[in-house]
């Protein structure tokens, strides 16, 4: 019975996400998007991956969110109602031209058919795998956590986790790559709107508090630094929104501080430890619990940190435009 | 059956009823603010009947004050958006009329 | 009880499909955020009723952090729209 | 393998040593340059020299370096390799000489210089190769040595014979390429002089050995300019002087013609070669570019040109005695490396010569040439008359064993192209030695280039004087121990009794 | 496999670079490019040091948190990936030396170019990550690193044909890390292990494999621009900066083919068939003629370069057919299977010194023509004799010409070919050796005619000259140790191995 | 049917529209959300698959994996975002030219 949900919930989630690739509006495109990670997040929760929920509805839903109706600001000048006309035209045009792709088209769709149908029968042939379950129970009490997937996240596998936290930065670093440092100069204009000031004002402690309850109970729950990170990064997107950039606030070296400081500290830890043990990442078991609460915050405020700071440079990028424009 | 249990399909079918009004109404209202209107109003309500109805089903001191808590900040948020998207989409046709006339 | 659950977390989902009818419909952009709303709000309905459901109160943290983020959603949409008009005009 | 010794190492780094270096020295040393060059050259001469010493006392040269697998690196001293070394590295320090004289206020003397050395490298490296592998290297090497050779003059027709060149020497480097590895696939490594390997083999893979002959004899071939693989010498035409006589006498269509050679003799045997009827295909083919080349000879009036069709035709004796089994006919060939090199040198020194001092190229602008310089013209006379087969010069005594050997061998239609060729050669030598001595000179024409009294500058004359006479002494003296005829004989007796 | 010696190198070699790149995050253009060189030079000196090791001691490991697999992470840096690591280390160290003094040579003229120290050097740690991997998961991980890193350092440019470029290659290789990650999770799902020395004993043949095998395949064919997937490639070669192209040909590709070789070797040996061999093979030798082609067909230097590493990607890929063995053949009789693991080791190591030296060649006479048309080549050597030096021997051993490593290459290549009895692969080789000699001296040709008419020229430092020689040359040095360096290698668990084709209980031993 | 085989089954039907939608999809925003529905694909293909071998708790490592996963894909959108806008900017380009 309980399976009607379940159904539900797939039908929903491929249509959703079928609906997002073919929705001739841009704007729709990202709207069903958005559903589509609420679904998802709902998949998460009704397959007991809490942990995955809350991250799949901060990080996916809400973070790539505010970046994707950012970017919505760059790309849809033909959105607005007066232009849909010009859509129309646009659309005859496009059919005019698909006739000659009929041909690529059909291949693709007859592959896809048949990647699809060599997936679903190996997805559904799946030999019984055992898993890690077991091993991961055994272990979980010298982990220094009780939340087995935080055991697994800051301790078992730490050194994936390590190099997610570099990806954030990198991904930080490879949008200044595209953009320029944009984040420590000052944006051109501030939002006056005095309601919003009254929701940020009261969303900030909101946000922060939630997020350290989050990290916090992440030893024994879901929750963790990933989640608490996120929320807090909501914080400076906020303050962002309300006309208060943070970075433009702070000198370089404490942004770029704030940004490492996770990378570097877990690392620096590692070593530490690695000169007493053998292992880079090695705790010992007794202090393990404290250390991994010390790691995951200085974790959380670098993740804050790099999320603010990858939407912030992005807002901003635009500032630089003209220039550009010039020299093409 | 637990009288508790009574009273949450109670108040869950009630919470139901509220979210199909506002889904009908987001369908059927022929302009924005009257969608703008039912959704915010009835799904709120419905949403406070099925918060109501858990809480009472849970029944357990600190679920229930997290289900408040949750209550209330979507209340607070979507007011907020409602306002918000109201005066963006009045603005918008401000414009747009500005832009008619001159 | 858990039929009764499922007949609900069911029902909601249905709502939700309903729902998308308007995202495609439009015609406006606040018609389509108005929709992005309604989905929040009955996933967290729906979430609730789970928590129950699956007696993992846990849940709950999922529904705050749902919340937040549709608040964080909704206020980064009307911003960047207005940032947009203001640079248009 | 039994003894290593650095010995052959050194003879190989003797002129890459002074490559290097003068590919970094700046334009305007000239002197360090010259000295560079003359003392690689000097030393190659000496160290073949020593190690020919040791040879003869029975004292083995070996290097090997093992670079993977059975991929190994192998330097070895063998009379044969011994042989063709001394002739590239003596013929190479007359054309270092020749060269400095003929570039004298050239261009890119520097790089010029550097790839000559190089060059000579990759021909002493083909000498003294102990292995298929490293044959192949070297003769890899020699192609992108001479390349920049061939351009040196920049013009777009250097740059258009470039290419012809690479196109057909990469071609055939890639044919041979397939044939060692495939060689190496069914053999093992070779070294050569390792007859038994093949003898052992061909039993079980005579179809497979059979194309891989064919695949190698072309790659060759190319270099040999066997027809239809000469395309590329005649167009070469365009290098400077040195570089045709370098190309054509010494380096790259003598590695050609001592692959063959190796490869007959030294990788298959002549015994199996034989048998499988290989050496008849390569006689024929031979025989035809003899007869062909020649017949083009005739009809060029450019003066290089006509050399080089000469050089197609000459090559293929060297293939042609490998071709027909017999001593006496191996003495011919192997003796034909040398004699061909002195007296193609020659000749195309004296080209050198007349188009520097006079500026012509054309045989028709010959007349009378020979009373204005009569030295270079007497070398050249000498030098025709041996390609001709006139007693007692060089070319004599190759042509002499080359038809013994046919006769003793049966084929008598061989004599019959060695006639045919030697008339032809005369038909297309005879009018620029009558030119040049017996016809008046159209008008009186003042030399661009005359350094005191002689008929031209020193170093263009000394080195074609010397090569004149020593392709008369190859002949007169061919009898004597340690002549080149002797050396020859004594190679080819020692194949045969194996 | 925890028997072996415990060693801290591993974690080094990941740990000093990220912590450097993180260093030079705090300073500004001139002190940034200072603490990178000196992190580069660091992580060279730790590369050769941790390399020793390996050859001292042979494979050592590092268990990360001391969690021993299947649960934990374990970094195994055996002979091949000592190799690798090591190759990585001395074209990384010249590359470094190079960008050094080319962005301040740029410095006069554009202001520098910040983040390329971070970026590089995050690269570096991802690629040695790569290497020293032993865990399926974590090879995504570090893959994504790598195309992130890749990526950025592709667009530093900033001009709008090499953003577009960069977009292309970023959704490539993001498709191409999903499609991984997809096997990883079906690997997982059937076995519960992501170790890669235990799924090797213990992943059972059956559709679910075949599959996971199929689309990890997939996604680095992607990542690695094997032919049908090699369109993203070109576009983002040839624009990005000089020092960045050099490595995103010499290094980063050579990572995905790296997890290729490993996961084809080691762990998907019960799901291999011949015809597996025979189709990737396949896709290389289309990729060698059509990318040789490609390049010949072009009239700007870096396009030239930038299609030869398609094809010679593809030659890599030609090694694969020789390492799956046909059913009933066993790995002792294969007695080609050396010759095919040393001619891929030296094709990946010899392409990496050959082609960086290659586009930092482009780099410089870019910076001194401001263009990168071919004819602008003419009389190349006249001015810029060094450089025309760098370009011929770089271009002599693509060809594979001896006695570069290019020709130890081939010849091995070729040698297995014949060993094996898949002749048909052979024209193939020969081919792209015309094909790549016909672009490479067309180069050279050019080079040595002369100029039709005087170009604007810039003095170019004599330094990134010598830089770009220096690798050429080193593409002709590996031949010398290749005997003692494949001695090494065959001390390896993977290496001299083939992959047996006869299933596990023959159950599904057709083809 | 299990309830993990609907999810598994729903993720290699994510996994290929994904893939169908990054060749197909035209502009540069769908090509980036097409890469991030096969990640979802992916995803969920891990965490159903932990779902079937639970005991006590579901297995910790596919979800642990997954949020490592989300985190790297969602760097990857947002680097990919950033090229996108920053090649709009200056070309006005919103596709690919020259695709197909």
């Amino acid at each position: 019975m309980s399976i009607l949900i379940d159904i539900l919930l797939a039908i929903l989630g491929v249509y959703l996400a079928m609906q997002s690739l073919l929705a001739s509006r841009l704007s729709q495109s990202v709207f069903l998007f958005f559903a589509f990670g609420l679904a998802l997040a709902l998949a998460w929760v009704r397959l007991g991956a809490v942990d995955v929920a809350i991250t799949e509805a901060a990080i996916a839903a809400g973070f790539l969110g505010v970046l994707f109706l950012d970017a919505l600001r760059d790309f849809s000048p033909r959105d607005t109602e007066e232009q849909q006309n010009l859509t129309t035209v646009q659309n005859s045009l496009s059919r005019k031209e698909s006739k000659s792709l009929l041909l690529p088209r059909l291949a693709l769709v007859l592959g896809l058919g048949l990647f699809l149908l060599i997936a679903l029968e190996a997805v559904w042939k799946i030999p019984e795998g055992g898993g890690l379950t077991a091993a991961a129970e055994t272990l979980l009490p010298e982990s220094g956590v009780e939340h087995p997937v935080t055991a697994v996240l800051l301790n078992f596998r730490a050194y994936d986790t390590w190099l997610e936290i570099g990806v954030i930065l990198l991904g930080l670093l490879a949008v200044f790559a595209v953009g320029g440092i944009q984040i420590y100069r000052k944006p051109i204009a501030a939002a006056d709107d005095p309601l919003m000031r009254q929701v940020i004002l009261f969303f900030t402690p909101v946000l922060f508090l939630f997020g350290a309850f989050l990290l916090y109970i992440g030893k024994s729950g879901p929750g963790g630094a990933f989640q608490a990170g996120v929320l807090w990064g909501a914080i400076g997107i906020l303050l962002h929104f309300g006309g208060i950039p943070v970075y433009s606030w702070v000198p370089r070296w404490l942004g770029h501080l704030l940004l490492t400081l996770g990378l570097v500290f877990f690392l620096l830890l590692g070593f530490l430890f690695m000169a007493a043990g053998d292992n880079l990442f090695e705790y010992p078991p007794a202090y393990a619990g404290l250390l991994i609460l010390i790691v995951e915050t200085l974790a959380a405020i670098s993740i804050a940190a790099a999320l603010t700071a990858i939407f912030a440079n992005l807002n901003q990028m635009k500032k630089e435009q003209p220039n550009d424009t010039a020299q093409k | 059956m637990m009288i508790k249990e009574v009273i949450a399909i109670i108040l869950l079918v009630v919470g139901c009823f509220f979210f199909l009004a506002g889904t009908i109404g987001v369908l059927r209202f022929p302009d924005l603010f009257s969608r703008l209107h039912a959704l915010t109003k009835a799904d709120n309500l419905g949403l406070g009947f099925i918060a109501a109805g858990m809480a009472v089903y849970i029944a357990s001191p600190l679920a229930a004050l997290k289900i408040f808590f949750i209550w209330l900040f979507t209340l607070l948020a979507s007011s907020t958006s409602c306002y918000l998207i109201a005066r963006f989409q009045k603005e918008q046709e401000q414009s747009k009329n500005r832009k008619e006339q001159g | 009880m858990d039929v009764f659950f499922i007949i609900v977390s069911v029902f909601l989902l249905l709502n939700i499909v309903l729902g998308l009818v308007r995202v495609w419909r439009g015609p406006t952009v606040a018609d389509r955020l108005l929709t992005t709303q309604l989905f929040g709000t009955t996933s967290i309905a729906i979430l609730l009723v789970m928590a129950g459901y699956l007696e993992e109160l846990t849940l709950l943290n999922v529904a705050i952090t749902f919340n937040v983020l549709a608040v964080l959603l909704v206020i980064g949409l009307v911003q960047v729209w207005k940032k947009k008009k203001g640079e248009t005009r | 393998m039994e003894t290593t010794s650095l010995l052959p190492l050194l003879i190989i780094i003797s002129s890459i040593i002074p490559g290097v270096l003068i590919l970094l020295l700046r334009e305007e040393q000239v002197a360090l340059r010259t000295f560079l060059n003359l003392f690689g050259a000097v030393a190659k001469v000496s160290l073949i020299g020593w190690v020919f010493a040791g040879y003869l006392r029975g004292e083995e040269y070996t290097f090997s370096y093992n670079l993977a697998l059975d991929l190994t690196f192998s330097l070895r001293v063998d009379q044969l390799g011994l042989f063709f070394a001394a002739l590239s590295s003596v013929l190479w320090l007359v054309t270092t000489l020749y060269a400095i004289g003929y570039l004298e206020g050239g261009q890119h003397r520097r790089r010029f210089f550097a790839f000559f050395s190089l060059c000579v490298t990759a021909s002493t490296g083909i000498a003294l190769s102990g292995n298929v592998v490293t044959f192949f290297i070297f003769y890899e090497f020699l192609t992108l040595s001479t390349y920049p050779l061939v351009v040196h003059r920049g013009t777009d027709k250097a740059v258009k014979a470039g290419r012809t060149y690479l196109w057909y020497t990469i071609g055939g480097g890639t044919v041979l390429f397939l044939g060692v590895v495939g060689l190496y696939v069914v053999a093992g490594p070779i070294y050569f002089g390792q007859t038994e390997i093949i003898a052992n083999l061909i039993s079980v893979y005579p179809t497979q050995l059979t194309i891989l002959f064919f695949l190698m004899l072309v790659g060759l071939g190319v270099k040999a300019a066997i027809f239809p693989l000469h395309g590329w010498l005649p167009v070469s035409m365009v290098a400077p002087a040195p570089v045709s006589a370098l190309l054509h006498a010494v380096a790259v269509v003598k590695a050609g013609a001592f692959g063959i050679v190796r490869l007959v003799y030294d990788v298959y045997g002549i015994g199996i070669a034989e048998q499988m009827n290989f050496l008849s295909v390569l006689a024929v083919f031979a025989a035809f570019t003899i007869i062909y080349g020649s017949l083009r000879a005739l009809y060029q009036d450019d003066f290089k040109k006509r050399l080089a069709f000469s050089t197609v035709s000459q090559l293929s004796y060297i293939a042609l005695g490998v071709a027909i089994p017999g001593v006496l006919t191996s003495t011919g060939a192997i003796v034909h490396l040398v004699h061909q090199g002195i007296m193609k040198i020659t000749m195309f020194f004296t080209a050198g010569n007349i188009a520097e001092t006079y500026g012509y190229y054309k045989i028709s602008q010959l007349n009378g040439i020979g009373r204005r310089m009569p030295l270079t013209m007497g070398a050249f006379t000498i030098a025709a008359f041996g390609m001709i087969g006139l007693p007692p010069i060089a070319g004599f005594i190759s042509k002499w064993y080359l038809g013994l050997g046919a006769v003793e061998a049966g084929s008598y239609w061989v004599v019959l192209v060695l006639l045919a060729s030697s008339a032809l050669n005369a038909a297309y030598f005879l009018p620029i030695v009558y030119r040049a001595w017996f016809c008046e000179p159209e008008h009186e024409v003042v030399p661009q280039l005359r350094s005191g009294r002689l008929e031209t500058q020193a170093l263009l004359l000394i080195p074609v004087v010397v090569t004149g006479i020593l392709s008369l002494a190859a002949g007169v003296f061919a009898a004597m121990a340690g002549s080149p005829l002797s050396i020859a004989r004594e190679i080819a007796e020692k194949l045969y009794l194996l | 496999m925890t028997e072996l010696p415990i060693s801290p190198y591993p974690a080094l070699l990941v740990g000093l670079p990220i912590l450097m790149a993180t260093l030079s995050l705090f300073f500004r253009t001139r002190g940034e490019a200072l603490v990178g060189l000196i992190g580069a030079l660091l992580t060279t000196g730790l590369a050769i040091m941790a390399f020793v090791e390996v050859v001292q001691r042979g494979a050592v490991i590092h268990i990360l948190g001391g969690w021993e697999p299947p649960l934990g992470i374990l970094l195994r840096m055996d002979p091949l990936a000592a190799v690798f690591i090591g190759m990585t280390a001395l074209v990384g160290v010249f590359i470094s030396l190079y960008a050094w003094r080319y962005f301040r040579a740029l410095e006069t003229t554009t202001g520098g170019l910040p983040l390329f120290w971070p970026l590089w050097l995050f690269l570096w740690a991802g690629l040695n990550g790569l290497f020293l991997s032993n865990d399926l998961f974590n090879l995504f991980v570090t893959i994504e690193v790598i195309g992130i890193c890749a990526v950025a350092l592709a667009v530093l440019s900033g001009k709008s044909t090499a953003l577009s470029a960069g977009l292309r290659y970023l959704l490539a290789a993001i498709t191409g890390s999903m499609a991984y990650l997809f096997g990883v999770a079906l690997i997982y799902g059937s076995t519960g292990t992501l170790d890669l020395g235990l799924l090797g004993q213990v992943l059972e043949p059956g559709t679910t494999t075949t599959f996971a095998l199929l689309v990890i395949t997939l996604g680095l064919m992607i990542k690695m621009a094997g032919f049908p997937f090699h369109f993203w490639l070109p576009p983002a070669h040839s624009s990005a900066l000089a020092p960045v192209s050099a490595l995103l040909s010499a290094l980063v590709v050579k990572g995905a083919f790296y997890i290729l070789l490993r996961l084809w070797m080691e762990v998907f040996g019960v799901s291999l068939t011949y015809a597996a061999g025979q189709f990737i093979g396949i896709a290389g030798a289309i990729a060698v003629i059509w990318g040789s082609w490609q390049a010949f067909m072009q009239t700007s230097l870096k396009l030239i370069v930038a299609h030869s590493s398609v094809a010679q990607l593809g030659y890599l890929l030609m090694v694969f057919p020789l390492l799956i063995l046909a059913p009933g053949v066993t790995a002792d009789s294969a007695d080609w299977l050396s010759s095919a693991w040393t001619a891929g080791i030296y094709q990946v190591i010899s392409h990496a010194f050959a082609k960086a030296s290659f586009f930092l060649s482009a780099g410089i006479i870019i910076m001194a023509l401001g263009h990168d048309r071919i004819e602008s080549l003419r009389d190349l050597v006249g001015h810029m004799r060094i450089t025309a030096m760098a370009i011929g021997i770089a271009g002599v051993s693509l060809i594979g010409l001896p006695p570069s490593g290019g020709f130890m290459a081939k010849w091995m290549l070729l040698k297995g070919i014949f060993l094996s009895g898949q002749w048909w692969w052979a024209p193939v080789v020969l081919a792209g050796s015309l094909l790549t000699a016909g672009y490479v001296f067309m180069l050279l040709r050019l080079a040595f005619a002369p100029a039709r008419e005087k170009e604007p020229f810039r003095p170019v430092p004599k330094s990134l000259e010598v830089f770009a020689l220096l690798l050429a040359l080193g593409s002709f040095l590996i031949v010398f140790p290749a005997d003692s360096l494949i001695q090494f290698l065959e001390s390896s668990e993977v290496f001299g191995t083939g992959v047996e084709s006869i299933l596990k209980g023959g159950v599904h031993g057709n083809n | 049917m299990e309830i993990y085989q609907i999810y598994s089954l729903t993720s290699a039907i994510l996994f290929v529209i994904g893939l169908g939608g990054v060749f197909a999809a035209r502009h540069f925003i769908k090509k980036i959300i097409a890469t991030i529905i096969m990640g979802g694909g992916v995803f969920l293909c891990f965490v159903s698959f932990a779902q079937r071998d639970a005991l006590t708790f579901a297995d910790p490592v596919p979800h642990a994996l997954v949020i490592t996963g989300i985190v790297v894909a969602v760097a990857s959108a947002a680097f990919a975002l950033a090229l996108a806008r920053r090649i709009y900017q200056l070309t006005g380009e919103e596709s690919f030219t020259n695709d197909k």
